[in-house]
């Protein structure tokens, strides 16, 4: 017999951070459920949602598929007890979900399977999504690497620092083709650092600063218009580690760094970690700016083991859509929407899941 | 040769040895210093990008080199160079007054009218009319009420002052003859929207149903696999010649600050003077005015200028002198 | 008449699964006190009779099913064991809350009696322990539940302030239902008309305070109320000088054969009585409040009595100056057969 | 005599929650400092700051200023006496911080005052503001109130949720123009809802819904891709509230909708209010969605009174560069960083200071 | 020796400033209790000598001065109220913690001396109050650090692990110097060595646990330690039948004139005895465990005092059913004059 139940309550009630009691409510219900029988019921869902789709876009009214979905959620939250507001909740948060979700998924459904198949075999296409993960990440890194500090010193606080904070948050607001100009002209030949040479002396390696055209541009004009995103997370994981934690620490000889890296760290590094996903996101998507500031680059491609140059999956998909038209633009933007999802959900899952702590 | 220079069909022109007095020395000193540059960069109107795109992989092939294309419109492609300092090989747009009116003389001192393009109307097979419309009465359907016709942005786009440049032209008299009065204009006028920025993204709203009718170039029209209906000299400002070219001018479009006058559709090309690898640039430029290019012109729904027509004036790369004419002007255009 | 019959399976990772199980009933205007060591499962079982856990089994108050009724509709009030304050409302406002949804009492007549009248226009992050916890009971009391779950209410007052909300708290559950889940002994004596021990989620004996404190059914529940709880060799207790027998002692249910502890409690131990059973060395002498807490040796068990005495009158050396130091001298020991009672540990 | 000092216990420790805590700490230092100091301080750093920004660019090595804001940055650090890792902090995070800011304080500095000036006194780019601080809200503002149930929902936890949760963050990586493109599909004409109308029976109003170059589209567009932000930013809110506060209120009387109106959702609002203000950022810097959905767009301009045509701040200032060049467009977007800068410092300011809860 | 003399203020909206300051000197090896009200700032003075908040004054131990050290050199071991165990790690790990720094004890030793060997793997989270506070104070101690500073180490404890771990602590702490904080009276004197009073955040009254505790100095120690404080009216206590004298009883400071309270702790009040001062009627009898508190209504005045006798002894008919009726039988009551302190309220 089941009453009234939050679910949340159960595994995470004696946490005394906010993450440890978010992470506890991964396994909802399955304290008393049967963990099996709650995947099955998952993939029951989905395929039921699947075939409510296909059925809908098939008669032709894709939109009655959207009033399926939210009656389903609500359906499934009246089902799952969750009271009046809990099935109100449902359905709403459904809407959004529908309006997020509904023209991906309509324009995933009107893909040719054997183009996207033929798409997913060119070199080109490949090499566009391989540029399209890893240079995001680098501006991830960077944004991260950066990020956290200033993140630490937002988390801390310190008079005037809703003035900085305004500054961290104004890139979000510059168009992207501004973006792209301003960094062009900030780092660019007559801005600052242009041209700038670093001589590492032994190795007699000369490293020449230049934005244009470069991987050092790419990640440049994808970190500023994504480091917002990584600092922001990232401050409001710092401020939820508990600060007699932090003392205890201190107290038992750590200094600020060694707190910082045993105890600091761990307890925000979920925070971290989703402000960096959504940098690395974020960046995926910029079009305007790395148009501008590196329409394509050379860069040092893996699989093949050399130097070759590609775009930005964005400019590549611009591109095929303007000589090759919308169905093999489309392909491509199914195959980096696929790709970033299945990046997502490894994220969510196998990073998310460290065993161990609750 | 001065301004008055013949108005030809831009098809039949055999002539194809002008060369002007460009010193052989001037080419070899080109090569000579640059064998190396195994890349080369080409800024093009996103009309432009199908036959370049077709192009590149065999010209790759036939010099052995790395062709780095950036599509963008062709005003955005002109101001790269201009205003952000940007280096390319090629510039490639739509209208060659952009190259004669930005780039020249800062950046560059010559440029070649290569190729036309007509405007044409795409619709869908459901789209309001489809099954009546042809070259004879696209006006009556465009004129019906509640038909929604889209084209570009005039102040941004040539391509969108074009179109509307068209729709004006259909109630001018050309031979005293009109393709429709001025009611059916003004109705179709109201039918008209601007959905977009540059002509790139019509195709994509014409394919979501959110517009019944796109005008733009058949070159696009003819790549997309959607019906379309191409449309009379007497609009399609796809003639280079001096009868049209008036007929042309009597179309004149306001937008953004600027008066656009009608003028026959005249593609430009040039190799910029901040070009890092002009050998290849010119050598792209060579390419695209002789044979092959001309076939992937087109191919690709564009309308090659043959010969091509290069500027009298200018550094004109001997490579490229070599397959054009100079003029001072093409049809009433001066250059 | 509350009724509870429940039990209910918790999971965390890297810990077991804890199990709570509960029968009990409480009737009308009893105050059950649930006793048990701090992680024996006291806050989950409270949690469940609210109905913030998933459970088997059935609730029911005063005849009427509550188990599947939300927790705002079984009116019952809940002090948490961590306050559970709405850090974003004035004291005041915390404790008007529930006047939106029931006829209650007015807040600041409520302060005012828990002492902490001067509080109203604070917010709870800046109260200290004792202060928040003196919100929150008020905040309960003030919506007139049918029935009370308090989860320690008291423990973090300071102790002249435990005292009078203790006494406060006494008049109010007089006539009222409720579990009261505490660990301190003295409020359980105090509150409690019933009491229940729970050991590792289980509940092992019910009864009245005296039953539960004078006649604990297992050595856990001896040892758990603070009764001295000794291990019997063969039914017989091994004393520095011999072995004592308890056959039939106190209300002993444990034969003498099957009996392995004995169970008295230090206030019933005999210090240098006219007869004593026998002696044994003093180990430590504690101060508490006003008497001293003697430990003693006995044959290696711990024998805890109490010793009116002051300090320098005592037989032994031994002083509160709590240092470890103990004092060996012998004293003599009677424990009085109707105090002690035999157990076998199950 | 100061010691080794955390400012953010003084006034923060005995919060319950991340918010109280991190709120609470706004007002660092200032309980022995002099709150009128802490004021003039920050005054003098920022003045300090300008007139090197000044010096480096006239001396024509912008790129100076970096190392002297990193270095000044470190200076302040190690005077607040917040350890090596503290300076070290600090000076990483102004790397940042110059990233970010030099491209657009070299943009700005760029600016000749007189034209922006007059560019502020054109109709069309008021306009072009208004819409784009006006469309935005109302992006947000969807984007909160269907946001606010999704997170619920995610916060509670449920089986299956990593799926739901990838899905919120997919138009993350959607390029934006292909974000356009997905949404005319999936809500023009051919798609879901394309074209269908409602009627209002009694007052006789049709509402067709069509996205193209109306509002409902342009909002739409913008939702899509700031939606996401906001629903992140509301979970972690909500995730933070502690359960056993929440479940106070229900014994206290309060059903799930009483208790999320009174206790959720006034201790996650700064949290929510963050993800509203980064949605609107969002989408004010939307360019290529909306310049394919929603190009222009018909709406009522409150201060003329009637209803005009304009174009998104981005869209214009795109088409003021390529019409009028970039001294103009670069007016136009300095006049759009302004209006935000402003926009954010009063939100952080006013909307964050209620005053009383600490 | 740990030498403290700080000030130090706290804001937060909503609440009044708070000031805590505080001279004192801990000698070596001493313990010294800070006991105070809930509210009184001594989790705030702990947390300024171990360097956690900006102060004025300064702080030293053993002759070095740990003003301008960070809390990590302080070498103060600190138990914090809310145990502030490191989550992410097992309670292994947080016990090891400090071993990357200091020469530190093997944490499974310490963990079964605290009687939690049996959670070594466990995760914070998932413990009990108890259970953490028992891990927390293993992990202050595992480090050895030069001087200890308790919040409340044993709060959360159920009694018996409390009288356990209060021994255990009270061994670790014989000479060991350090401060701890508690509200327990019965804690404070068993590992007191000297006792300072806080109040409003000012130390109040310093002194050993006996002259804390028999000899309060301010009518506030005297209530908070427990003892009866009376007021007195010109030097006089009213009680049933007249008016009692005090003149020069006991320790007193106080002249005659200048008193207004006397202070009389609840053990010493004797009750029944051959020689009463007056009679007063009983208006509750609490039960304790293993006595009677009898309160005794002396003129409206509230006085307490001890019984020992069982229940079914008193010579009051009250009886400890936690009821709150009253038993209005009246008692003999002496209150020895050597036991009794006068004070004045200042
Ligand atoms: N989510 C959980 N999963 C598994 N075990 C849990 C969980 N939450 C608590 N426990 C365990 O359940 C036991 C009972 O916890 P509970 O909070 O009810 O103890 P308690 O009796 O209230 O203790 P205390 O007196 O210290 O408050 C503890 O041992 C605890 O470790
Ligand atoms: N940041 C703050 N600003 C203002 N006052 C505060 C702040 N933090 C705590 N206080 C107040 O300071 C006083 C002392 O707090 P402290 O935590 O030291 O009390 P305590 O003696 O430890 O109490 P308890 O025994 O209940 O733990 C309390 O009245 C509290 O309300
Ligand atoms: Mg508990
Ligand atoms: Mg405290």
């Amino acid at each position: 017999m089941s009453t009234d139940t939050e679910t949340r309550g159960e595994a995470g009630r004696r946490s005394d951070d906010a993450s440890a009691s978010r992470r506890a409510t991964d396994s909802p219900a399955e304290s008393l459920g049967d963990r099996i029988g709650a995947g099955t019921t998952v993939l029951a869902v989905v395929s039921v949602q699947l075939v409510a789709f296909a059925a809908a876009l098939a008669v032709g009214y894709p939109g009655a598929y959207a009033g399926f979905a939210v009656l389903s959620a609500a359906a499934i939250a009246a089902r799952r007890n969750r009271g009046a507001f809990g099935v109100l909740a449902a359905a709403l948060g459904t809407v959004l979900l529908v309006a997020l979700g509904l023209p991906l998924l309509m324009m995933v459904a009107r893909q040719d399977p054997g183009l996207v198949a033929e798409t997913a075999a060119d070199p080109a296409v490949q090499q566009a999504l391989y540029l399209s993960v890893y240079a995001p990440l680098l501006a991830a890194v960077a944004s991260v690497a950066l990020g956290v500090p200033l993140a630490l010193v937002l988390a801390r606080g310190f008079p005037g620092q809703q003035l900085v904070e305004s500054l961290v948050d104004l890139p979000l607001v510059v168009p992207h083709s501004v973006a792209g100009l301003a960094i062009l002209f900030g780092f660019g030949e007559g801005g600052a650092f242009g041209g700038v040479e670093f001589t590492v002396p032994v190795i007699e390696f000369t490293f020449k600063f230049t934005v244009l055209q470069t991987m050092l541009g790419m990640v440049l004009a994808m970190t500023f218009v994504s480091a917002p995103f990584a600092v922001n997370a990232a401050r409001e994981a710092f401020e939820s580690v508990p600060t007699r934690v932090e003392w205890a620490a201190r107290t038992l000889g750590a200094n600020r760094f060694e707190t910082f890296r045993r105890v600091t760290a761990p307890l925000a590094w979920r925070g971290v970690l989703t402000g960096g996903v959504l940098a690395w996101a974020r960046a995926v998507s910029e079009f305007g700016a790395v148009a501008i500031v590196a329409y394509s680059v050379e860069f040092f491609y893996l699989p093949e083991g050399e130097s070759l140059s590609a775009q930005h999956a964005p400019v590549f998909i611009y591109n095929t859509y303007l000589s090759s038209g919308l169905q093999r633009s489309g392909a491509v933007a199914t195959l980096l929407l696929a790709l970033s999802a299945l990046i997502f959900l490894l994220v969510r899952t196998v990073a998310y899941d460290d065993g161990g702590w609750p | 040769v001065g301004g008055e220079s013949s108005g030809q069909e831009t098809t039949t022109d055999g002539e194809s040895e002008t060369t002007t007095g460009i010193g052989n020395a001037t080419e070899a000193s080109e090569d000579a210093p640059t064998p190396t540059a195994d890349s080369a960069t080409v800024f093009h109107a996103g009309s432009l990008a199908p036959p370049f795109s077709a192009a590149e992989p065999e010209f790759e092939e036939k010099y052995g080199v790395t062709v780095n294309r950036e599509a963008k419109g062709s005003v955005a492609s002109t101001k790269k160079i201009t205003t952000q300092g940007r280096s390319a090989d090629v510039l490639g747009v739509s209208d060659f007054r952009l190259i004669r009116d930005m780039v020249v003389p800062e950046y560059g001192s010559w440029y070649a009218v290569f190729a036309t393009n007509a405007m044409s109307l795409q619709y869908r097979e459901d789209s309001p009319g489809a099954d009546e419309i042809g070259p004879d009465n696209w006006w009556e359907i465009l004129s019906r009420d509640g038909v929604k016709v889209g084209h570009s942005d005039p102040a941004v786009d040539p391509g969108g002052y074009r179109a509307v440049m068209a729709v004006q032209l259909g109630k001018e008299k050309l031979d005293g003859q009109r393709l429709y009065d001025r009611q059916t204009y003004d109705r179709i006028r109201d039918n008209m929207t601007v959905p977009t920025g540059t002509e790139t993204k019509l195709e994509g709203q014409l394919k979501a149903g959110k517009l019944d009718y796109a005008l733009y170039y058949r070159s696009i029209a003819s790549q997309s696999g959607l019906p379309h209906v191409d449309l009379q000299p007497h609009v399609d400002l796809s003639k280079l010649n001096r009868k049209y070219a008036q007929h042309y001018e009597k179309a004149t479009v306001t937008a953004g600050g600027n008066e656009y006058v009608g003028a026959p559709i005249a593609y430009g090309i040039t190799v910029p003077s901040v070009a890092e690898a002009p050998v290849r640039g010119a050598q792209w430029v060579e390419y695209m005015i002789t044979d092959p290019g001309r076939r992937i012109l087109k191919n690709k729904g564009l309308i090659p200028k043959t010969p091509a027509v290069v500027t009298k004036d200018g550094d004109v790369p001997a490579r490229v002198a070599k397959h054009a004419e100079a003029k001072t002007s093409v049809g009433p255009l001066e250059l | 008449m509350l009724d509870i019959d429940v039990s209910a399976t918790f999971t965390a990772e890297g810990a077991d699964r804890f199990r709570v199980a509960a029968d009990l009933s409480v009737a009308d205007g009893e105050t059950l006190v649930v006793l048990g060591p701090s992680g024996s499962g006291k806050s989950l079982l409270l949690e469940t009779v609210a109905g913030f856990h998933d459970h088997e089994g059935r609730v029911a108050l005063a005849g009427r099913d509550l188990t599947d009724r939300p927790p705002e509709e079984r009116g019952l009030g809940f002090v948490f064991q961590d306050y559970a304050l709405f850090p974003h409302m004035s004291v005041r406002e915390n404790v008007a809350f529930g006047g939106n949804y029931h006829d209650a009492r007015d807040p600041d007549d409520l302060l005012a009696e828990f002492g902490v009248a001067d509080l109203a226009d604070r917010y709870p992050p800046t109260l200290s322990g004792g202060e928040s916890q003196r919100v929150a009971l008020a905040r309960a009391l003030a919506v007139r539940p049918d029935a009370f779950l308090l989860d320690e209410p008291l423990s973090a007052l300071d102790v002249p302030t435990r005292q009078t909300l203790r006494e406060l708290l006494a008049d109010v559950l007089a006539d009222q239902t409720a579990m009261y889940v505490t660990h301190n002994r003295t409020t359980a004596r105090a509150v409690a008309d019933r009491v229940a021990v729970i050991r590792d989620g289980e509940i092992v004996q019910t009864g009245s305070p005296e039953a539960v404190f004078e006649r604990p059914d297992t050595p856990f529940v001896a040892r758990f109320t603070g009764a001295n709880c000794l291990e019997l060799d063969g039914g017989a207790l091994a004393v520095p000088d011999g072995r004592l027998r308890f056959d039939g002692a106190g209300a002993s249910e444990a034969t003498a054969e099957s009996a392995t502890h004995l169970a008295v409690r230090p206030e019933h131990v005999e210090l240098d009585p006219a007869d004593p059973d026998f002696a044994a060395p003093v180990e430590r002498v504690v101060r508490e409040d006003g008497r001293n807490r003697i430990a003693l040796d006995v044959a290696g068990q711990r024998l805890d009595a109490y010793a009116d005495a002051d300090i320098a009158e005592l037989p032994a050396s031994g002083r509160s100056d709590g240092d470890a130091s103990a004092a060996h001298d012998s004293v003599g020991v009677a424990l009085p057969r109707d105090r002690v009672t035999t157990l076998s540990d199950r």
